[in-house]
């Protein structure tokens, strides 16, 4: 079986998708030489559905809605984190709103692609955020894929939603590969989470790369403690009734989230589990600190502001315990 | 180009407009139109003209100031004003309101409440349009506009790849209460050319030049020429949001107005209409606009069960329950009717 | 004793800001005739420090990070909420990591004022926004005063702090009227919530104008229960100790927020409480739904996805039962 | 206008820039500078031109390229050296990095990793220190950032408010693989002159005609006549950030890179300096550097306990433990060094 990239499981999915619909195309900056990986090959292929744009991520995120509504399902490349929060508005505000304030006459559906969230080792402050729970927390449909086959089928629904979704991919799950036959590749649907690894005493809600770290963990742990790692795929819609079953069973939750701590995904799903789930121990959350800001320059700094391994063995573990 | 159409016609669209806004205002003092409105009135010419020379199934952007391209483009005005009085028979279903209207039957594609950002969507609708066929996309925008970086990043998109798109910008010569030459360094027009976009200044009372301009720009879009910008110089009669008429805004000399008056574009088409003929069409357009404001105020208002409806179009469950009752919500006493209906800025 | 409105306290610590501190200016839209009520009056005591800018806000929102860095304090008033994300990066990727960036060398003392947050009724689903829970999550300080006396306190202390401060007001809340003297206006430091009304059995953490609402409905439960009510005040910082210490009496929670449900305040309070509060009883939010976007055309539909007394009451009443 | 400086001291900055570009790239090499640079091999007349018709006072905006700005205006090679090291004795103590330093003892205020955002910030900046003095504010940028609107929002504001700053657009003919002409409909001096910015364009490979350039708008900016912009044309020899070496991007011709080496400022400048002078400033900068990186790499590392260190200037308690251990990091294994320094674009 071949090894399938994460990074080249992106590129298939946009290769089959632009195959299958005249109507995807492809925007965003240096696509043309597929700097991110994504776009390789497309040119070639797609030469008017691949659209180099110039810095102007407000302008063709806008363009991307009206090209959206104009029946045509654009997909936006974008290149750092931090254009994700300058075009927020143009996505929040407006590609998501109009099918609402059409009463229904429009769709909107475009999908955002950020082939690289999170830390950038050495790209300094601006560079390193994970501002996921933003889309979130405004409605907009979120997905970030831990593993190149939901990378793949995330994707690919994506693009095929009639709305705005955004992709997140995280910049330490772009080099991760995985045995897969390229005929079990399919969409997977948004909404629905994964149990990656089966356990009973305690729960870790993991998301995103650190899904792999949970289950890491939970490996090293074995012999000590059952560790079930759940990996909701997608942050909104959320597959509550999933992580539920999971915590019916074990009775114990940690979230495992390199978002900011203050109103991020683990205190939504806290949140939750404290209004409707029995839990037998207090849950905890193993986060980037509230209000984080990750140097981004210096790894001591910026590994220490980055939820690890083993702040989550010392949660497991004290959640056990009590 | 198409051949311009008879006095008549435009003189029925301005003052089916101007009459749509006099409604409006006594409809936003009955409390009906919650929002209030951006009158448009002294701006008509602009409509009409701009209007006349699209194809039906050509797309045009409004913007808050608006309501004059629905009429003009056809919009019924019966389901109009029942958008904007909030009803579910409006062309919205109620979702929209005054400030964010579309109607996709009318060629109205939206209304973008971020000023100057409808810009970047025509042009990625204009160049969606162009691939399947030769459909003109249409941005309508202020003179405030021209300050949003967001327009003018859809100004270089839109020449860097030969976009069907017009941009239309309505010079009123105030953005609010901030006069055109405080807010925009050089000029609207030497925007739009500095990208290489051909652009031109042009008289906005008089319909039939609006109409000349805009479809010279808009056979060059069609014929594969791409975008243009056509500036209308114009002027509202009114205050920029019908809450100005609760509030005393010295941000212009009433002689300015006066001297606009004198230019009104309804009596410029006027003079080119023999009485008797504009006297029927007064007559009708009454006739059209009490119908439309019974069908408005009959159409019912929206079931709070569905204020999730429409949210997406592939559907995704929503926790947080509805709530229906509207007697008890949370709006603390005191607050009053200038809550009710807000009092700050559009 | 003079009425003091809120919109007038808004105005008066500013006037009184400028008057003291020189480096103080005001910078944002329609500010030299005051559409909000803020700037009145400025323009003729000082003209040269009321800056009316062009529709220009991620301009004039850099401009003010730069004025800020160059030794002033500007104070950038916004007419719109949606206009906060329109600029959020600025505030968030830019403003709010200078210091950190230049490792202390500059500070970014700029006050971002929203004058109306919330539900504008009639203006339509793009003016009707609640993201006081995004600054919040990305570490930009954020104060939503309740009362006419606390945004006199918290906007001055915004104003003097040294780093950017959002200034969220509710819409409902400005035309508030209060019992002051003018001599007791004093500033009031951000991260110190308040008890608004002492209770026993249940503590009501309410944000913004909830908090009239919430202290309504506790007068209206006191036969049947005594509810005490908490307001923030500030986000972040945010005063955990006192939001304990409440919760330490009562061993009951339940949080009335206007903000959308899905990472916002009311999970990251439910969450914290979930890890280091004992409850007698599963916490409850009372919130903006997830995702919600509020019509803000059709009051039937606008108040059926904000927060209600009534689903206060009923949320009060369940948690007080189990 | 100051005396330009004599032709050693161009030749000297410029041999300085070059060869600390060089150096850092074999700390690329080595692991040392994390991030890899954005070289402007190239550009560094630009750099000496623009920073010589300074007043030390004055306050430049840097960018991502920018290693060139620091030298010339005098920040210490060590120091700086050691931010890029990631080092506590950095100049903005290992918090900046290569792509968003500081240095305010040498007049260099930031650089916004937000490509043309600085525009706006020095617009903001020139505005606030013409208010206590005469003191001029410089923003660098390049292509690229001419088509990002909040720049162009910026030459509105400072044209509106006649404020003390020059736009510098170091035009080295590409956005990453963007070739100019593909992303800038219309010019970058079109663009500053359609809001009223008086502006130029000018070749950047002579430093002697940067300085002339810039000394002249300078001297505009503090005399009270309002911003300006100047168009430097340049070329970077190397690739868009020292990545470009692990990859082939075919956006460029090599016979292109060969025809601007034929104008390489430093063989320009140097062919003004008697042999004697330059080999004697050479052997100095060689000892310079020396020192410097001997100082850079002897520099602590920072402290993991530090690193919610000036966040804030008026601190505030933060939840959530710090973690300190470096090795157990949540990085996943597989993820292998192209993980430990990014693969992507700056
Ligand atoms: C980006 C943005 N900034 C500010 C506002 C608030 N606002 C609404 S309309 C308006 C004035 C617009 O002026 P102009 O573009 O000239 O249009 P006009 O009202 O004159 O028709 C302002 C400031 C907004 N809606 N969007
Ligand atoms: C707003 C924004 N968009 C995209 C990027 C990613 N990026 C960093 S540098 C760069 C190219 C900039 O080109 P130019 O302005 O010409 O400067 P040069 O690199 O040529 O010196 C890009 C696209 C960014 N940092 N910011
Ligand atoms: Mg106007
Ligand atoms: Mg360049």
């Amino acid at each position: 079986m071949p090894k399938l990239s994460y990074a080249k499981a992106l590129n298939r999915a946009l290769t089959d998708e632009m195959e299958r619909d005249p109507d995807v195309f492809v925007l965003g900056e240096d696509i043309r030489f597929a700097l991110n990986n994504v776009t390789t090959g497309l040119l070639d292929r797609f030469p008017d559905r691949v659209l180099e744009t110039p810095l102007s991520e407000q302008g063709f995120t806008n363009f991307a809605t009206g090209a959206a509504m104009g029946g045509k399902r654009p997909v936006v490349e974008y290149q750092i984190p931090f254009l994700l929060l300058l075009v927020l508005e143009q996505i929040a505000n407006q590609a998501n709103k109009f099918r609402l304030m059409s009463g229904g006459q429009v769709k909107v559906p475009v999908t955002y692609l950020l082939p690289g969230t999170g830390w950038r080792p050495g790209w300094g402050a601006q560079h390193s955020d994970q501002p996921y729970g933003v889309f979130a927390h405004l409605g907009v449909k979120t997905v970030i894929p831990a593993t190149p086959t939901d990378a793949y089928g995330l994707f690919l629904s994506a693009i095929r939603d009639d709305d705005p979704v955004v992709v997140f991919c995280p910049m330490p799950a772009l080099a991760l590969r995985e045995d897969v036959s390229y005929v079990d590749l399919a969409p997977i649907p948004l909404g629905v989470g994964r149990v990656c690894r089966p356990g009973d005493d305690v729960t870790v809600l993991a998301v995103g790369h650190l899904v792999h770290d949970a289950v890491a963990v939970a490996d090293e742990l074995a012999g000590e403690v059952s560790v079930e790692v759940f990996d909701p795929r997608s942050l909104h819609p959320f597959d509550w009734a999933g992580l539920a079953a999971s915590v019916e069973r074990t009775g114990r939750l940690v979230v495992f989230d390199d978002g900011n701590r203050f109103c991020g995904v683990g205190a939504e799903v806290l949140a939750t589990a404290a209004e409707e789930m029995r839990l037998a121990a207090a849950p905890k959350r193993v986060t980037r600190p509230d209000a984080a800001v990750v140097v981004g320059c210096a790894p001591e700094l910026d590994l220490a502001v980055q939820p690890s391994r083993a702040q989550l063995v010392a949660a497991i573990q004290a959640v056990v315990k009590s | 180009m198409s051949a311009r159409p008879a006095a008549a016609a435009f003189y029925g669209t301005i003052r089916l407009i101007r009459r749509f806004e006099e409604r409006c205002v006594d409809l936003v003092r009955s409390g009906d139109i919650g929002s209030g409105i951006h009158p448009c009135v002294g701006q008509e010419g602009v409509a009409a003209g701009v209007c006349a020379a699209l194809r039906p199934d050509d797309a045009l952007l409004s913007n808050h100031r608006g309501h004059g391209h629905f009429l003009a483009r056809g919009s019924d005005p019966g389901r109009f004003l029942a958008e904007l009085t909030g009803r579910v028979g409006g062309v919205d279903r109620g979702r929209a309101g005054s400030f964010h209207p579309s109607d996709l039957s009318a060629g109205i594609w939206g209304a973008s409440g971020t000023v100057g950002h409808g810009a970047a969507i025509a042009t990625g609708l204009g160049w969606a349009l162009a691939r399947d066929g030769d459909r003109v996309a249409v941005s309508v925008f202020g003179d405030g506009a021209v300050s949003q970086g967001a327009l003018l990043e859809s100004f270089n998109l839109a020449s860097l790849w030969r976009v069907p798109v017009v941009f239309v910008c309505e010079n009123n010569g105030y953005a609010t209460t901030l006069p055109a030459p405080a807010g925009i360094a050089g000029s609207v027009a030497g925007r739009a050319a500095a990208f290489g976009i051909p652009a031109s200044t042009v008289d906005g009372q008089d319909p039939e030049v609006v109409y000349d301009a805009m479809a010279a720009a808009v056979d060059r879009a069609r014929g594969g020429d791409g975008p243009s910008l056509v500036e209308f110089t114009t002027y509202r009669y009114e205050g920029h949001h019908t809450f100005e008429r609760r509030m005393r805004l010295a941000y212009r000399e009433e002689a300015e107005v006066a001297r606009w008056r004198e230019r009104d574009p309804l009596a410029i088409q006027a003079a080119r209409v023999p009485p008797p003929v504009r006297e029927a069409i007064d007559a009708e357009i009454e006739e059209v606009l009490d119908a439309a404001v019974r069908f408005a105020l009959e159409s019912p208002r929206p079931d709070p069960a569905d204020a999730a409806d429409h949210l997406y179009a592939t559907p995704v469950r929503i926790r947080g329950s509805l709530f229906a009752p509207l007697g008890a919500a949370a709006v603390p006493d005191g607050a009053g009717p200038q809550f009710r209906w807000g009092f700050s800025h559009a």
